[in-house]
């Protein structure tokens, strides 16, 4: 009981990382159509910005809001710089994009602050609470993992449903040239939607980091798992992106608990066939299909 | 970069080959994880082999001869290794392979390298399959203790101290953590109620710890990597679960995983003491928690003044180890060694080599395996403590019985072995 | 009323019913074409002509109701197997494939009549087969009079041009039943002139539906009228009878055009 | 005469392929043994290419799982040369290896056939790392550690023959160069044929307009499905040769990234070109080499030249998608067509 | 008012516009005709923006707006309707029509939407529907309406009628009729049919292969034999 218990709870805190950074590849997607590969490494580099000032000396939550602040500046910079010039051309251009800023942001960060293990703290305790005698794998940092998820979700929720914002970024993410049309000032809105992205996805790179070790790497399965949960949750739902993050993880955690670790891979490719085999765009997707 | 073609010896024949050597120069490699997933800590190691190379060549050579380490990432990729071998072998004309690192990235080439007959000393890892048969692999040799004598000597130890415990296994999925198992079970396998198996890469090790817990074992074996030791430390914390950790050789690494542990016990942890007070591991060679001993001045001198820059850590002092016997191998091969004299010679001397390990090479014309054994120890404030004496065994049946005798080894005054040529 | 020569219409629909989430798009709607008719499909927009035309290419699957075709039933049919079935269609949009010349455009309709499978393909000896599709795709483009552009990329034409493009698309699959949605779109009065030549002209080899706004077009080149409204059928008849019903006029042309369309020439307010 | 004889796709691209093999011939004779190892590398990461550059070129389908199918074709081979003398010839282990991908091929092509954009990206990634795992979990795939491949000697009368023609003896190392080169040859001689054929049509009608090629009498799913199939068997057959020139098959051989570059050799050679996908493979092959030791003669450390070359790669690839998007093959291409048509102009 | 002078547009080497002059006085019609590929559309895509011209100028009520971006056009009260696709069929009907509100240049007299599902019921049924499942004719009312929902001062119609029922025709030239006389909306209309353009409009504008062959009252040009002939086909 105490093990299911704990592998469950484990498989929400996870899966809450997982969902962290399955809403920032969904408010990409959803504000420019593009599927940020370099999601993970620019994670990467804002948690070492904050891990190089809490070296220093300064406080978690200045580390925090730094890395948060330079996660906006860093996918704005992005959008601008490396993927506005293929803004309207093939998806592909803008996938392999990302995946040579992969790459480059990765041995970028391995020359910068080196490849060894490196632990990163965390603002609350890492113990488990104790109820009723038996323990519990809940801790206070895994509770501010997950309020902090659910918190960004509602945002996304409202930014995209109700505010006009909004519905400038999704619109300039369909139809860019109606949108301008329109007024929308779209190149503004894409770097806002790369830059909101980034923070979110800096703010799940804080999270995984918390309580653990990072070094250049340690965001790369994240990158499979989020992305497989933004997938299974459908990319146009932040709700859906939480709820497949969630289901991720809490699946993975009981395959690796109960089955085997090596399995957890393959069940999180069959996780996501048998949802996409009934659900083609994913749980919560909505759009009626009209193709003539 | 053309014309290996040519420059490559017509005669196999005779008195061996000569490649990769002159009268002033040796050239060897080696293949590392430099980059990728494996990268944190063993690329580490390259660097050790080479300040202390360069402390060797500062000193005049070995027999006037400057080694110069060739060393090439393969990102622990097998597919990598065979063409960065490839390379070093047939483009860079390396005399020998120096300690290549891992078991599937090193089995990749290690048949390759018997055939072309390139000397595959040292290698980097602790599987049986670097000495446990010279007949298939006769230019291959390990060094470090294999997993399968640690985990005898670990479970030999547990048997006569612990008998009542009720012990879990924390393995990595791979050779690494089956060989330690098959160690260990030779003497406790009544007393194991429960394995669990971690892939590496996959870092939430949760799971894995909570069933531990839920077995209620008191005493947790790891067969590990140090970055581990420092998760299952953490995942431990979360869940409140206090066995006996026992980590082996390769986990323990007091300094790294200690500092790692530091930041989680500033504040969150209320005693002060170190989280890792009262592990037990096992030791073979001195490490930078030392800092007093003769092997560890010798190598903080070495990497103050050769190396390249950052903390003396213990990946550089196994580096800097594992050099210190390929200049003894060296050596020991003569005036003129040539690929199969230095081979020869680990053979007919190789065991009586002096040197950091605490227990001496099993080298001989039957097995290439490196050291033979190692000390239990506990570690307390950050230190390992031993708990016995070198206790020195080999893989299968053979016996574990206790041998000082090259534990109390010292270095040479300039820092540089001195071996006799063998013949 | 046109009268069939055949008993068994080419094409019919029975009590066909589709909904989408709560919009009936189509009620009851029974409908049958003749074998060299060409059936005007017209009704205000959103009266369901194209969910229509969805329905009898299997793009969309009735509630309710059956298809058939010569006799047969159809409506279990997918949208690939009604080009074997001698059914072609075009799009309301272009729909055409962007990157491929006119003429590898117009091959890929001929598709249906090659010989050659997968593994001819491979082997690379379907040559032969492939060179046969390009002299009957070359035929048809000079037939509406655009082999000229066969090498062209569709992007790079003219409006009208890519409107022929689609249209020999479809025609070179030989089909029984051609459906056209909405073809003079976009097209000039004079163009739409030639098209509906090019339309009348099609009887002597198949039956047409098609669905336009344009009622000169309709008007002129229809056999048959039939008027949906609401997915519902409200008028079927000769295209001059269709006209002056009321329903229709209330429904669909309004009544501004009625002048227009009895005195065809004179230029009129509105009329289009 | 000859003009009306090279129209004939299949004639031309036999002819190419016999230049290809002269060419080869010479090359591999000519160059030392590493340099036919990097060739043998070059060999079967083109072929993986080739396939997917089908795929993703023709059919517009985002594969980022490929390497899982050279993983397939590489265990498939690994299996069956277990032995030094193997019940399969080598052209029959090379044949089961891609028809066992091609299977699988079938397997994640029905269902991915009905996914687009992301999603079957996400697909295809999850399979990139799913497949390589599960040999950790069946003991007989050998788990972290792997198989050895044991490559038989090749038959004496081929390599008499070799030695007929060449004058050379025919060392391993070379002849594994052979083979992947052969096969490489083989593969593209096929693909340029289906690419010229009407099922190459019918996969960029699909990959153009989907609803359009439906009405249009096209089969989706099955021509999706085909062309899934077709790569997957060919990065089986990569695998296959993989499996033989590294002479190991090891779950840590097939990571995510090997996947993610073969995309990216697809993309820099030009999509959709089966020379650029031969070119990006050679430049995947060669760049790292190259990177490095430039790093290492500027005085940089072993760890830093190393990481060098991810570092150039990466730079590299958003440097074409930035200035060429079209790729090296499609952008040379594109300048000769300007030329063209500019002096045709005058 | 708003003015045209010596525009001259190209795509490459096609010269699509040829110094195009013209003027659409406030509160008139203004009907743009020509056959397909005169220029038509490149004329209205050059005046908001969205080709960049190589030579002339675009004045709106005195300001020289050639070289202004795009994103400004709604705010200066000028709205395009584009021809064909020109819903984001991913948002709803109700998210379209909100985005039109945006940029509007007179916050007061922004419509809202109910306006617009009162002059298209048909939409206004499906207003929580993505644009998406709209049939042609839906969404050609959708942009329409979404045009009408900033208050423009000027209206660029490329092809309004296009896929629509005659009747929704009518109702539409009869609403910009209507909003000519009573609010004082500047219209300019391209239509492929030029009968029913001029039947509506105040001026004419005859394009032929991206230059002014005609310009002048609806009335005159519509009597204008020869040129109907010529250039309009009918
Ligand atoms: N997949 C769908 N989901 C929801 N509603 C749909 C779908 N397809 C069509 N509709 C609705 O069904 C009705 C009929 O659409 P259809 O496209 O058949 O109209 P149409 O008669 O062709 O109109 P038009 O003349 O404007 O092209 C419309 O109101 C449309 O919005
Ligand atoms: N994106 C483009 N690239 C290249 N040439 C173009 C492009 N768009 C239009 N053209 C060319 O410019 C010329 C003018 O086209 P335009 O679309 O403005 O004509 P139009 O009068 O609107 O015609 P239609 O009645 O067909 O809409 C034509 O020759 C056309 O082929
Ligand atoms: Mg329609
Ligand atoms: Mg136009």
């Amino acid at each position: 009981m105490q093990q299911f218990v704990n592998t469950a709870l484990g498989g929400i805190t996870l899966g809450a990382v997982y969902a962290a950074f399955a809403l920032a590849l969904n408010l990409i997607w959803r504000s420019t159509r593009i599927v940020n590969f370099a999601q993970a490494p620019m994670a990467m580099i804002t948690t070492y910005v904050a891990l190089v000032l809490i070296d220093e000396g300064y406080s978690y939550w200045v580390g925090f809001a730094v890395a948060l602040l330079s996660g906006l500046v860093l996918g704005a910079v992005v959008e601008r710089v490396v993927i506005r010039p293929v803004e309207g051309k093939p998806d592909i251009n803008a996938i392999i994009l990302t995946l040579g800023l992969f790459v480059v942001l990765h041995s970028a960060a391995a020359i910068v602050f080196g490849s060894r293990f490196q632990s990163f703290p965390a603002p609350f305790g890492l113990r488990g609470i104790e109820v009723g005698g038996t323990s519990i794998a809940l801790t206070p940092f895994g509770v501010f993992t997950v309020v902090a998820v659910a918190t960004v979700m509602v945002l996304l929720v409202l930014l995209f449903r109700y505010t006009d914002l909004g519905l400038k970024m999704r619109a300039s993410a369909f139809g860019p040239e109606v949108a301008r049309l329109l007024g929308v000032r779209v190149g503004r809105m894409l770097t806002l939607g790369w830059a909101l992205a980034a923070l979110v996805g800096s703010l799940s790179g804080l999270l995984i980091a918390g309580g653990s070790l990072v070094h250049p790497a340690y965001m790369d399965s994240v990158v499979v798992y989020g992305f497989v949960a933004a997938v299974l949750g459908g990319l146009d739902s932040p709700v859906g992106s939480v709820v497949g993050g969630v289901l991720l993880g809490l699946s993975l955690s009981f395959v690796s608990g109960y089955v085997g670790s090596e399995l957890v891979p393959l069940s999180a490719l069959a996780i996501l066939m048998v949802v996409l085999l009934l659900r083609p765009g994913g749980l919560f997707s909505h759009v009626a299909e009209r193709r003539v | 970069a053309c014309g290996a073609g040519e420059s490559r010896d017509d005669d196999d024949s005779g008195g061996g080959s000569a490649v990769g050597i002159t009268d002033d120069s040796i050239k060897i490699g080696a293949h590392f994880p430099l980059t990728g997933v494996a990268a944190p800590g063993y690329s580490e190691i390259p660097s050790g082999h080479q300040a202390y190379y360069d402390y060797v060549n500062a000193n005049g050579g070995v027999n006037g001869r400057k080694i110069e380490f060739v060393v090439k990432d393969d990102a622990y990729d097998p597919t990598k290794t065979s063409s960065v071998t490839n390379e070093l072998v047939l483009e860079d004309e390396i005399f020998g392979m120096v300690s290549g690192l891992g078991t599937p990235t090193h089995s990749a080439v290690v048949d390759f390298l018997n055939s072309e007959e390139v000397p595959d000393l040292f290698v980097s890892s602790g599987s049986l399959m670097w000495g446990d048969d010279p007949e298939a692999r006769p230019w291959t040799f390990g060094w470090q203790p294999d997993y399968e004598i640690e985990g005898k000597i670990i479970g030999q130890w547990v048997k006569e101290n612990m008998p009542d415990a009720k012990v879990g296994l924390f393995l990595q999925d791979d050779d690494f953590g089956e060989d330690g198992e098959a160690g260990v079970r030779q003497y406790i396998d009544d007393q194991i109620v429960d394995v669990q198996r971690y892939t590496p890469g996959n870092t939430d090790v949760g799971p894995q710890i909570a069933a531990l817990q839920a077995s209620k074992v008191d005493l947790v074996l790891g067969f590990n990597v140090p970055s581990y030791t420092a998760l299952s430390q953490l995942v431990a914390m979360k869940l409140n679960f206090t066995p006996k950790w026992f980590y082996s050789n390769v986990g323990s690494d007091p300094a790294l995983v200690g500092s790692l542990l530091a930041r989680f016990s500033e504040g969150s942890v209320k005693d002060d003491a170190s989280l890792l007070d009262g592990v037990l591991s096992t030791e073979y060679i001195p490490g930078v928690d030392a800092p007093d001993d003769p092997w560890m001045k010798l190598w903080q001198q070495v990497w103050d003044e050769y190396g390249e820059g950052g903390k003396l850590t213990n990946y550089r002092v196994y580096g800097m180890s594992e050099a210190y016997t390929f200049v003894q191998a060296l050596q020991a091969a003569g005036d003129d060694p040539t690929r199969e004299s230095v081979v020869e010679a680990l053979e007919q001397v190789g065991g009586d080599f002096e040197g950091p390990g605490m227990a001496p090479f099993r080298y001989s014309e039957d097995s290439h395996l490196g050291i033979s054994g190692m000390s239990v120890v506990e570690l307390k404030g950050g230190k390992a403590d031993p708990l016995t004496p070198v206790l020195v065994t080999d893989i299968g049946d053979a016996e574990i019985t206790e041998d000082d005798s090259a534990a109390g080894d010292v270095p040479p005054d300039n820092g540089i072995p001195d071996e006799e040529p063998a013949s | 009323m046109s009268e069939h020569e055949n008993t068994v219409p080419l094409f019919s629909m029975s009590d066909v019913s589709v909904t989408f989430g709560g919009i009936q798009a189509l009620s009851d709607v029974a409908l049958d074409v003749g074998s060299r008719q060409v059936l005007g499909l017209i009704g205000p927009n959103g009266a369901g002509k194209t969910t229509l035309f969805n329905v009898a290419c299997g793009f969309v699957r009735p509630d309710s109701g059956s298809l058939y075709l010569r006799g047969k039933r159809v409506e279990r049919l997918r949208p690939h197997q009604l080009a074997d079935h001698r059914i072609s269609r075009t799009l309301q949009g272009l729909g055409l494939f962007d990157r491929m010349t006119v003429l590898e455009n117009v091959m890929v309709g001929a598709d249906r009549h090659a010989q050659t499978g997968f593994l001819s393909a491979l082997a690379g000896v379907g040559h032969r087969d492939d060179a046969r599709l390009v002299s009957r795709s070359r035929a048809l483009l000079e037939e509406l009079g655009i082999e000229a552009y066969a090498d062209r990329l569709p992007t790079s034409l003219p409006y009208p041009i890519r409107k022929r493009v689609a249209l020999a698309r479809a025609l070179v699959a030989e089909p029984e039943l051609l459906l056209l949605d909405e073809p003079a779109s976009g097209l000039s009065q004079e163009e739409m002139a030639d098209l509906g030549t090019l339309i009348r002209g099609l009887t002597d080899r198949m039956s047409v539906m098609l669905v336009e706004h344009h009622m000169d077009l309709v008007m002129s080149v229809c056999d048959d009228v039939c008027v949906l409204d609401f997915g519902r059928v409200i008028a079927r008849g000769a295209p001059d009878d269709v006209r002056r019903d009321p329903a229709v006029l209330a429904a669909y042309l309004g009544d501004e055009v009625e002048h227009r369309a009895t005195e065809v020439g004179r230029c009129s307010r509105y009329a289009i | 005469m000859i003009r009306r004889f090279t129209r004939v796709p299949l004639v031309r691209h036999l002819l190419l392929a016999l230049v290809g093999l002269a060419a080869v011939v010479v090359v591999l004779e000519s160059t030392s043994p590493f340099r036919n190892a990097q060739l043998a590398n070059v060999a079967y990461l083109g072929i993986a290419a080739g396939g997917l550059t089908v795929l993703t070129g023709l059919n517009g389908q985002l594969s980022l799982g490929h390497g899982a199918f050279m993983a397939i074709g590489a265990y498939t081979t690994a299996l069956l040369l277990q032995d030094a003398d193997p019940a399969l010839p080598l052209v029959g282990v090379l044949a089961v290896a891609t028809v066992v991908a091609l299977v699988c091929g079938v397997v994640v092509g029905v269902p991915a056939a009905r996914l687009h954009g992301p999603y079957i990206a996400g697909a295809t990634l999850a399979l990139a790392i799913a497949i390589p795992s599960t040999a950790l979990f069946f003991d007989d795939l050998g788990g972290e550690q792997g198989l050895n491949v044991l490559v038989p000697d090749l038959p004496t009368w081929i390599l008499d023959a070799a030695y007929f023609v060449t004058g050379n003896e025919m060392d391993r190392t070379r002849s594994i160069a052979y083979i992947g080169w052969v096969c490489l040859i083989v593969t593209y001689v096929l693909l340029a044929n289906l690419q010229r054929s009407r099922v190459g049509r019918t996969w960029r009608a699909v990959r153009d307009d989907d609803v359009a090629a439906e009405i249009a009498g096209i089969h989706l799913g099955r021509a999706r499905v085909l062309a899934f199939v077709v790569s997957a068997g060919c990065a089986g057959l990569a695998g296959s040769v993989m499996a033989m020139a590294v002479r190991i098959t090891a779950p840590s051989g097939f990571t995510l990234n090997l996947s993610l570059l073969l995309l990216s050799a697809v993309v820099l050679g030009g999509l959709g070109s089966l020379a650029g996908a031969l070119i990006g493979s050679a430049l995947l092959t060669f760049l790292p080499q190259v990177v490095t030791d430039v790093g290492v003669d500027a005085g940089l450390t072993d760890v830093q030249a190393a990481q060098l070359s991810p570092l150039v790669y990466g730079l590299v690839t958003m440097a074409v998608i930035l200035l060429a998007p079209a790729g090296l093959v499609g952008s040379l291409r594109g300048l000769l067509q300007r030329r063209r048509l500019a002096s045709a102009g005058n | 008012m708003f003015e045209v002078r010596d525009l001259t547009a190209a795509y490459g080497p096609v010269t699509a516009l040829d110094g195009v002059s013209f003027t659409a006085p406030k509160a008139k019609v203004t009907a743009v005709l020509g056959a397909n590929g005169a220029g038509k559309t490149t004329l209205l895509r050059t005046v908001s923006g969205l080709v960049r011209p190589q030579r002339g100028q675009v004045v709106l009520d005195g300001d020289d707006i050639t070289r202004a971006p795009v994103e400004t056009m709604s705010s200066r009260g000028l709205a395009h309707v584009p021809e064909g696709r020109g819903v984001i069929a991913e948002l709803t009907v109700e998210e379209n029509l909100r985005l039109g509100a945006l940029g509007g240049a007179d916050r007061t007299r922004r419509g809202d939407t109910e306006r617009v599902y009162e002059l298209f019921p048909v939409i206004g049924d499906r207003r929580n529907a993505t644009a998406h499942v709209l049939s042609g004719g839906e969404r050609q009312m959708l942009v329409i309406g979404r045009a009408l929902m900033a208050a423009p001062k000027v209206l660029l119609l490329d092809e309004p009628s296009l896929g629509l029922a005659p009747r929704i025709v009518a109702q539409i030239l009869d609403l910009l009729r209507s909003l000519v006389e009573s609010e004082g909306l500047t219209v300019v209309l391209v239509e492929q049919n030029a009968r029913s353009a001029l039947s509506i409009a105040d001026l004419g504008v005859v394009l032929n292969l991206g230059t002014v062959v005609a310009n002048d009252d609806a009335a005159t040009l519509a009597d204008d034999v020869q040129l109907r002939h010529a250039y309009l086909g009918f």
